[in-house]
């Protein structure tokens, strides 16, 4: 796929094809924005290649949805140039020139088929991309590397021209040159992702020295099925599947060793227990897992669920201590680690058969070089340098960075800021009047099938052993060839492939096909799919029927091989006879509404409905209050010091002066009616509570969360007792009397992590930790005290936590089941708590006892709009996305995307970036002119028609009604697809496309007819 | 005097007058007929004879009211619109009068489901009120209903049926005086068990002087056991039974049963006499002719009074 | 409209025991309207007839042809190509039907499939109730436009008679008593006075009692 | 043959009895292979055309699986369902065909073994049954015309 984005018009040139870098230019094209995707490796990807499965989901999803580059729309919009990297920059955002280098491939793109043939006989010198590649067991259900093709490190190669001739292609090109060419582009994302920490340099662990200790992604790669050992968990030294695994967390992080980094890399905690789960999901109690960590940062959404069902589900052991060393077992290869703890004195030392490293990301070299070369700033630990309320975009405007290369974070987070750059990438896009093709034709033209007998093909997959091993799919392909009007048939592998699909298409063109049979999966899987291949092979999307033969048949017959495969036959036979009776027919449209409704003026509503009208679009911004701000009007400082305030005010300022926005407030939703695109909310508004129905096409919910205020420890019943947030407006107003505090004691995890409220909230231990270095810059004599369960400072405000116990304060963990114990003492406070080092109690009266106390999810509020958007939530309250990795802002209900506090607690940098996000999203679905309403309708013949209302009276949504003409009269538009009406109606007058009654006649016939 | 009828000339003079009734056999036996009418002898003014009763096939009305006519009682034809259509009414009529029958009750009669024949067809080629006015049109003007001369036309004593007890009972006096405006000289009412409801029916009979223009019978059934008092109360259409006389039958012994009956039926009479607007009495002891003489004499209406 | 209902199955089968092939042919208006003689009913009955058959060993060939209407000639015309080719029609339209088609083909036999029952309005999905006689002098007027002759048990016009109780007749406690509706709607109307007047004795000859009637437009009859 | 084994056909909704069956396969149930599937977008749009075809055409049972009562996606799809399906089995039962042949049940689309359980016990309950009639008599004809 060659790079065939015009010359004229200038792309966005997105760096790094990892999987923000895919989500990035999947989002721009889908709004039908030009992409250049470039990429160092042979083939895109980046890191996720090398995953096999991913947390939360603990599945390898990922493939699935992300290297979809070439489907439909986005071909025409993404240009993909790998083996390539920017070498210089110049000119302004929306005018730049970049200069690109590409290394040569050595393989002529065209005509590689990625047979495999070349490797097979030259493996040291041929590069495949595991993973990706199509041979790889892992993603045999999508098997396709983009580009699906090798290349060559002609230097390692021995023998050029045995390699030249062993290409049954002949692809192979020996003088292929490094290529320079010159783009002008409007922006740039920069999504090159960082290296892992090679712990090699850690002398006291031995990595590289004793085979038996890997690193986490080593781990990961020798479980995964296209690793090494092909999925097989066995110790690299012997082979042997090991007894004892142990992890050991912050490997090169959270240190100040030589070779460490003082941040912490977020993701580790969570892929360590993800990596334990799954190998106790695999091999239950045969291997013991356990994990040495010092705080386990499990603070994303529901990931402290992940973390308790780790513990008491999989059994997994955790040991809260700092590792000294692994030490080699004298005549075997177990290795020997020794660690103290709090509570055991002296030394410990176990035995394991394997030790983890789990590593974080370092930046590496090339991505300082390319910082530098488009003179991109970096902060201490060498990531892009981003504002506190600009999450995505660099100091050099036109630049946007997303993913790790920004800060240390996982899938989910990435994929965020992936479309938040998209987002703020396309502003600086020329606003063409983008003419944009209607849909149709980026196909080829309908071929008009009317009239001509039918000819059906059709096509069995095996889907590797889903099928094949319970039916003997030759047989029935053999059958099939002998069904009337069946003019073709052919196994079909991995039908749902790339290359099967193809496959299909030229087949349908070859053969004349005017119908296709597929023997698959479930059509509720791939039916879009089959039905977008054949129209891209010129047939009318409804000239293909499923027959359902792998969950409906092979997966609960796989006990009888003769019955299943004698089912597979009738069932592809019924489908034959049913798609002999079916004919072509047209999705209906409806004009699509452009407007946007943001439900929630706090930070992420503001924002959002603030880059939306920036677009061009038409925003109604709704807030339930008197006035715009929600919870960021109550935080005065950021952790990095910005005065939050003010930033608040001049957002609301540009919101309220914007003419592109409307903002209604003292506004409570009271109805919701319409489909994606077509919207009408009513909303009762103002103190006279007049209504007023907006119409819109897509939603925002932005309607945030609430502080928690659990009456715990005398919160509210004594002075002294406040929390974080009281705290940090006291410490703006009224700084004075903290002089001569002489002490404070805070509580984390109040209210949070609790059966009631299950969740970590994020932000409480970086509040804590800001709240008290504001103290010690007021009174640096103060004794502070922090009382934690886990101290979750994750990745770069790790750096604010060294820096507060380098000023002494004190942080002591507790049980969560014995907690401090609270008690008034005059105008101050006693707190007694058991201090975990000396376990003995100790007891403090402090001036001030501060509790970390969290959010809550707005219950009530998400309770009535949940009921009248009809979205679903998690169990604590918060909307509920429609996927945590791969849609994190979209929500499973079309046209509704979530932001901010009201997905789950963040800090208001991360909600800025949900909002920008969120943004991308409603740009990439109203991109369409029309919506398209599909084609299972219901329709009337007037000829039949005795206007007897037995319809009209039967129809659950009121749609059909007899018109002028004296006939029942169905609107495509209105009418849900039920086919209630079709079944009532006595003068059998209605049909219901897609389920007539002559192909469901068929069906029976294709069944139940005895004699063939 | 408009017609010889017994019963005008009674009430004309002002006697409360007592009308009996007897259902005719469902077979050729005349005897039968003479054996229960000879039972009512000296105690009724005049007997009604029923006409097919609740749409069972019995010997006509017309040919029991000659028999009555041969041992010298005094028979009121019943006639019902089912049965008839508007020839055959008039011809019976002719044919009736010609036999010195000279009193007679109009009717609707029940619907045909409720007998032995819920088959047949209907006829209601009129109802209970268009006869009347055939009847008075007969008698007054001397003319068919469809207006041909009566060459002997006759005078008959025309009576109808009142269901003062059936729904809606605010239309119930309306409907008497379309009856009585269709030309009906005296009415029957339905048997009287809730006499409160009767009370209130007459005193909008009396608001309206109806009474004045018609004479009044109230119906009257002695209820021979609490069985029959609980069919009459759930299974005869338009039928009132308190349920306090059907507890009342319920508490009294079997045996004593019939005789509790007799005592009820002689209290309503008692209480209905002493209604103004209330010329007589239509006592229907159908199957059980036997307790009349009992009933009349403990009301005080023995010996009739001679006209 | 004219309301009917399918025919038990015994019965149809019964009639045409000895058929092999039958012409099944159901009408497009009325009977469509009361869901007894459409289309769809067509293809019901054809299929339950068929199976009884073969349940005995017998083949029956039901043809299925639904006409417009089966009360017009030229409708009933378009069934001559396929006479022939059968033993028996069986008619799933109203009575008119059931004996245009007979009139036609005089040398077939025509079998009902349906009992007509009334002249009749809907009461809701799936529900008809029977409203007029058709007595051929609409007296509508008087009652406050509810018809006695087609809704009391005994055709009273001056109702109603000693069975109504709880406004139901004496005949069923399915059946309004219409006397009770009329009462209710005169006093709707505000007419209570109007229902002592004695509507008189029917005229029935205009009503089928008057012998089979014909209307004849003398501007249209050829 | 010795064991009967019979045709059945089963009118799946889309939303929840098409759903559970793929569940029943995610699940890798198991259940006899007797029971042929056929998607419809509700059990409303079953035709009790389609009930009585499909007996005619020799299936030994018909199932028509719909959503749990008052869960329909359409709203009352199944009640409609529910109340055909019954007037369907009146009609069988005059011309002398078992009314157990046709069914109509409900279930939840993450119903897999409900599914699975249904679709065995039916099976069971058919072959029981014995063979549709009609069925039995076509082929009876059928190998006669051969013949003939």
């Amino acid at each position: 796929m060659t790079d065939h984005t015009a010359e004229h018009n200038k792309p966005i040139l997105v760096i790094g094809g990892g999987v923000g870098g895919i989500k990035v230019a999947m989002d721009l094209s889908e709004a039908q924005k030009d992409v250049l995707l470039i990429d160092k490796a042979p083939a895109i990807g980046g890191l996720m290649t090398q995953l096999d499965r991913t947390f939360p989901t603990n599945n390898c999803d990922l493939c699935t949805i992300s290297p979809r580059l070439s489907s439909g729309a986005r071909e025409k919009h993404i240009g993909l140039m790998p083996l390539t990297q920017v070498t210089s920059l110049e000119g302004e955002a929306g005018d730049f020139t970049v200069k690109l280098v590409s290394a040569p491939r050595y393989i002529d793109l065209e005509k590689c088929t990625a047979c495999g043939e070349c490797h097979k006989k030259y493996p040291e010198c041929v590069r495949f991309v595991p993973g990706l590649d199509h041979r790889a067991p892992t993603c045999m259900r999508y098997p396709q590397a983009t580009p699906q093709a090798f290349s060559i490190d002609m230097a390692a190669c021995l023998d050029v021209d045995g390699l030249i001739k062993c290409c049954p292609a002949n692809a192979i090109i020996p003088d292929d040159k490094e290529k320079t060419e010159t783009r002008k582009v409007s922006a740039i994302v920069l999504a090159t992702g960082a290296d892992l920490f090679d712990p090699g340099k850690l002398d006291h662990f031995g990595h590289g020295r004793y085979p038996n200790v890997v690193t986490g992604l080593e781990y990961e790669r020798i479980m995964s099925a296209s690793g090494p050992t092909l999925g097989e968990l066995v110790r690299p030294s012997d082979r042997q599947q090991p007894k004892r695994v142990a992890w050991i967390q912050c490997a090169g992080s959270r240190g100040i060793n030589r070779e460490d980094v003082s941040y912490c890399s977020s993701v580790c905690c969570m892929y360590a227990l993800k990596e334990a789960i799954v190998t106790k999901e695999r091999f239950q109690n045969d291997i013991e897992t356990t994990i040495f960590y010092m705080d386990m940062r499990t603070f994303g959404k529901d990931y402290e669920g992940y973390y308790e069902r780790a513990k008491d589900q999989y059994g997994i052991r955790l040991v809260r201590c700092r590792p000294h060393s692994i030490i080699p077992e004298k005549d075997s290869d177990d290795l020997r680690i020794s660690y103290a703890t709090d509570h055991e004195s002296g030394m410990i030392t176990e035995n394991f058969d394997m030790v983890v490293l789990s590593t974080g990301f370092r930046p590496s070299a090339q991505t300082t070089q390319l910082a530098e070369t488009l003179g991109i700033e970096l902060n201490p630990h060498r990531f892009a340098k981003t504002g506190s309320f600009q999450p995505v975009s660099t100091n050099r405007p036109g630049v946007y960075v997303c993913g790790v290369f920004e800060s240390p974070k996982d899938i989910p987070e990435t994929m965020v800021q992936a479309s938040a750059a998209a987002c703020m990438a396309a502003k600086h896009l020329p606003i063409k009047t983008n003419e944009m093709p209607a849909a149709e034709d980026i196909y080829p033209p309908e071929r008009d099938v009317t009239g001509e007998a039918p000819r059906i093909g059709v096509f069995v997959c095996d889907c590797g052993e889903n099928i094949g091993g319970a039916i003997d799919v030759a047989s029935v392909v053999e059958e099939a060839g002998k069904y009337p009007h069946v003019v073709y048939a052919e196994m079909a592998g991995h039908g749902c492939g790339s290359e099967a699909l193809a496959r299909m298409q030229s087949v349908i063109k070859e053969k004349g096909l005017n119908r296709v049979v597929v023997g698959a999966c479930s059509p509720r899987t791939h039916e879009a799919l089959f039905q977008e291949t054949i129209r891209k092979a010129g047939l009318n999307r409804y000239l293909v029927e499923i027959a359902n033969i792998r969950d409906q048949n092979a997966w609960v017959h796989s006990n009888a091989r003769e019955l299943a495969t004698a089912k597979a036959k009738q069932l592809i036979r019924m489908a034959a006879f049913s798609v002999a009776k079916s004919g072509p027919l047209r999705d209906h449209q409806l004009p699509m509404n452009k407007n946007v409704l943001v439900v929630g003026g706090g930070v992420a509503g503001m924002n959002a409905a603030l880059e939306l009208a920036n677009q061009g679009f038409k925003v109604v911004l709704a807030e339930r209050n008197g006035r715009l701000g929600g919870l960021a009007s109550v935080v005065r400082r950021t952790l990095e010091g910005d005065d939050v305030r003010a930033y608040l005010n001049q957002l609301v300022d540009q919101v309220n002066h914007h003419e592109g926005i409307e903002v209604i407030t003292n506004a409570i939703v009271v109805d919701h009616a319409g489909m994606p695109g077509k919207f009408t909310t009513g909303f009762q508004i103002g103190p006279r509570m007049y209504y007023r129905q907006i119409e819109h096409g897509a939603t925002i919910m932005a309607t945030g969360a609430m502080a928690n205020r659990p009456g715990q420890y005398l919160l509210d019943q004594h002075k002294a007792v406040m929390t974080q947030l009281d705290l940090d407006d006291f410490i703006e107003e009224t700084p004075a009397p903290i002089a001569d505090w002489e002490s404070v004691v805070m509580i984390q995890c109040v209210g949070s992590r609790t059966p009631e409220n299950p969740n970590c909230s994020r932000i409480c231990c970086q509040t804590a930790i800001k709240n008290a270095l504001r103290l010690l810059d007021l009174n640096p004599q103060l004794q502070i005290f922090v009382l934690y369960r886990d101290m979750r400072t994750y990745g770069f405000s790790e750096d604010a936590y060294i820096e507060a116990r380098r000023r002494g304060v004190i942080f002591v963990r507790y049980q969560h089941d014995a907690p401090p114990e609270v008690e008034a003492a005059g105008d101050k406070v006693a707190v007694r708590f058991i201090d975990s080092v000396l376990q003995r109690p100790v007891e403090v009266t402090c001036n001030r006892l501060v509790l970390s106390t969290g959010l809550v999810a707005d219950e009530e509020s998400t309770e009535d709009l949940a009921a009248i958007f009809h979205l679903n939530r998690t169990e604590d309250g918060y909307f509920l996305e429609d996927h945590v990795k791969l849609k994190p802002v979209d929500m499973s209900v079309p046209g509704f995307f979530v932001a901010g506090c009201a997905h789950s607690p963040r800090s208001i940098r991360e909600s800025i970036a949900q909002a920008q996000a969120t943004a991308a999203r409603v740009q990439a679905m109203l991109a369409q002119d029309t919506i398209n309403l599909g084609a299972v309708v219901a329709r009337v013949d007037p000829e039949k028609c005795a206007t007897c209302l037995a319809c009209v009276r039967a129809c659950p949504y009121h749609v059909p009604f007899i018109n002028e003409d004296r006939y029942s009269e169905i609107d495509p538009a209105k009418c849900h697809g039920c086919g209630i009406c079709a079944a009532e109606c006595p003068a059998k007058a209605i049909q219901l496309a897609c389920f007539e009654d002559e192909p469901i006649m068929a069906k029976l016939e294709g069944l139940l007819e005895r004699i063939a | 005097m408009m017609t010889e009828s017994v019963l005008e000339k009674v009430m004309k003079a002002g006697h409360i007058a007592v009308t009996g009734e007897c259902g005719p056999p469902r077979g050729a036996m005349p005897e039968k007929v003479k054996e229960k009418a000879e039972l009512l002898r000296g105690y009724v003014d005049a007997v009604n004879i029923t006409d097919n009763q609740t749409a069972m096939v019995r010997m006509s009305s017309f040919a029991a009211s000659m028999i009555l006519k041969q041992i010298n009682m005094n028979p009121v034809l019943q006639m019902v619109c089912r049965d008839r259509n508007r020839l055959a009414m008039q011809a019976d009529i002719i044919g009736a009068y010609s036999h010195g029958i000279n009193t007679m009750l109009c009717l609707t009669g029940d619907h045909m489901k409720f007998g032995d024949h819920p088959m047949a067809s209907g006829v209601f080629d009129l109802d209970s009120i268009q006869m009347i006015q055939m009847v008075r049109k007969m008698r007054d003007e001397g003319k068919f209903f469809g207006g041909a001369e009566i060459k002997g036309a006759p005078k008959m004593f025309i009576g109808a049926a009142a269901n003062p007890f059936a729904d809606p009972f605010e239309l119930r006096v309306a409907r008497l005086a379309k009856k009585v405006r269709a030309g009906a000289d005296f009415i029957q009412t339905q048997c009287i068990f809730n006499v409160d409801k009767f009370e209130q029916w007459m005193k909008g009979v009396r608001e309206r002087g109806l009474h004045k223009e018609t004479y009044i019978m109230a119906g009257i059934t002695p209820m021979k056991s609490v069985g029959a008092a609980r069919y009459m109360k759930n299974k005869v259409p338009g039928m009132d039974v308190p349920s306090e006389l059907v507890d009342r039958m319920a508490k009294t012994p079997k045996e004593k049963q019939a005789q509790e009956g007799i005592d009820i039926c002689v209290e309503t009479i008692k209480r209905v006499l002493d209604i103004e607007g209330v010329a007589g009495v239509h006592i229907m002891a159908i199957e059980w002719e036997s307790a009349v003489p009992e009933i009349v004499e403990r009301s005080g209406l023995y010996p009739r009074p001679q006209v | 409209m004219i309301t009917a209902e399918r025919k038990p199955l015994a019965e149809i089968i019964d009639s045409i025991d000895d058929c092999r092939r039958i012409l099944l042919v159901g009408c497009n208006e009325c009977v469509t309207v009361c869901s007894a003689g459409g289309r769809k009913e067509v293809a019901m009955l054809a299929s339950a007839l068929q199976m009884d058959f073969m349940k005995r060993g017998k083949t029956l060939d039901v043809r299925e042809m639904t006409l417009e209407r089966q009360c017009d000639p030229e409708y009933v015309e378009q069934l001559a190509p396929y006479i022939g080719q059968v033993d028996a029609v069986v008619s799933m339209a109203c009575g008119c039907g059931v004996q245009e088609v007979a009139k036609r083909f005089r040398d077939k036999r025509v079998f009902p499939a349906v009992n007509t029952k009334f002249m009749g309005a809907s009461e809701g999905p799936g529900i008809w109730a029977e409203r007029c006689h058709g007595c051929g002098n609409c007296l509508l007027g008087l009652t406050g436009g509810i018809c006695p002759i087609a809704r009391c048990s005994k055709r009273l016009l001056n109702g109603p008679c000693g069975g109504s109780s709880h406004g139901k007749c004496e005949v069923s406690d399915e059946i309004d008593c219409v006397w009770q509706l009329i009462w209710d709607r005169l006093k709707e109307l505000g007419q209570e006075d109007r229902y002592e007047e004695i509507i008189e004795a029917k005229d029935w000859s205009t009503e089928r009692a008057g012998g089979p009637r014909k209307i004849v437009r003398e501007d249209l009859a050829q | 043959m010795e064991t009967f084994e019979p045709v059945i056909v089963a009118f799946c909704c889309h939303y929840c009895a098409y759903t559970a069956a793929d569940m029943a396969g995610t699940m890798r149930l198991n259940y006899p292979t007797n029971v042929k599937i056929v998607r419809v977008p509700c059990s409303g749009k079953v035709d009790t055309i389609h009930m009585m075809k499909a007996l005619e055409k020799g299936a030994d049972g018909v199932l028509v699986a719909g959503c749990l009562d008052g869960d329909c996606h359409f709203k009352n799809g199944n009640t409609k369902a529910t109340k055909r399906v019954a007037f369907v089995q009146k009609l069988l039962e005059e011309i002398g065909i078992e009314p157990q042949r046709l069914a109509m049940v409900t279930m939840s689309a993450g119903m897999g073994p409900r599914f699975a359980k249904i679709a065995t016990e039916f099976t069971e309950e058919i072959r029981k049954l014995g063979p549709n009639p009609v069925g039995a008599a076509k082929q009876a004809q059928a190998a006669a015309d051969k013949v003939a």
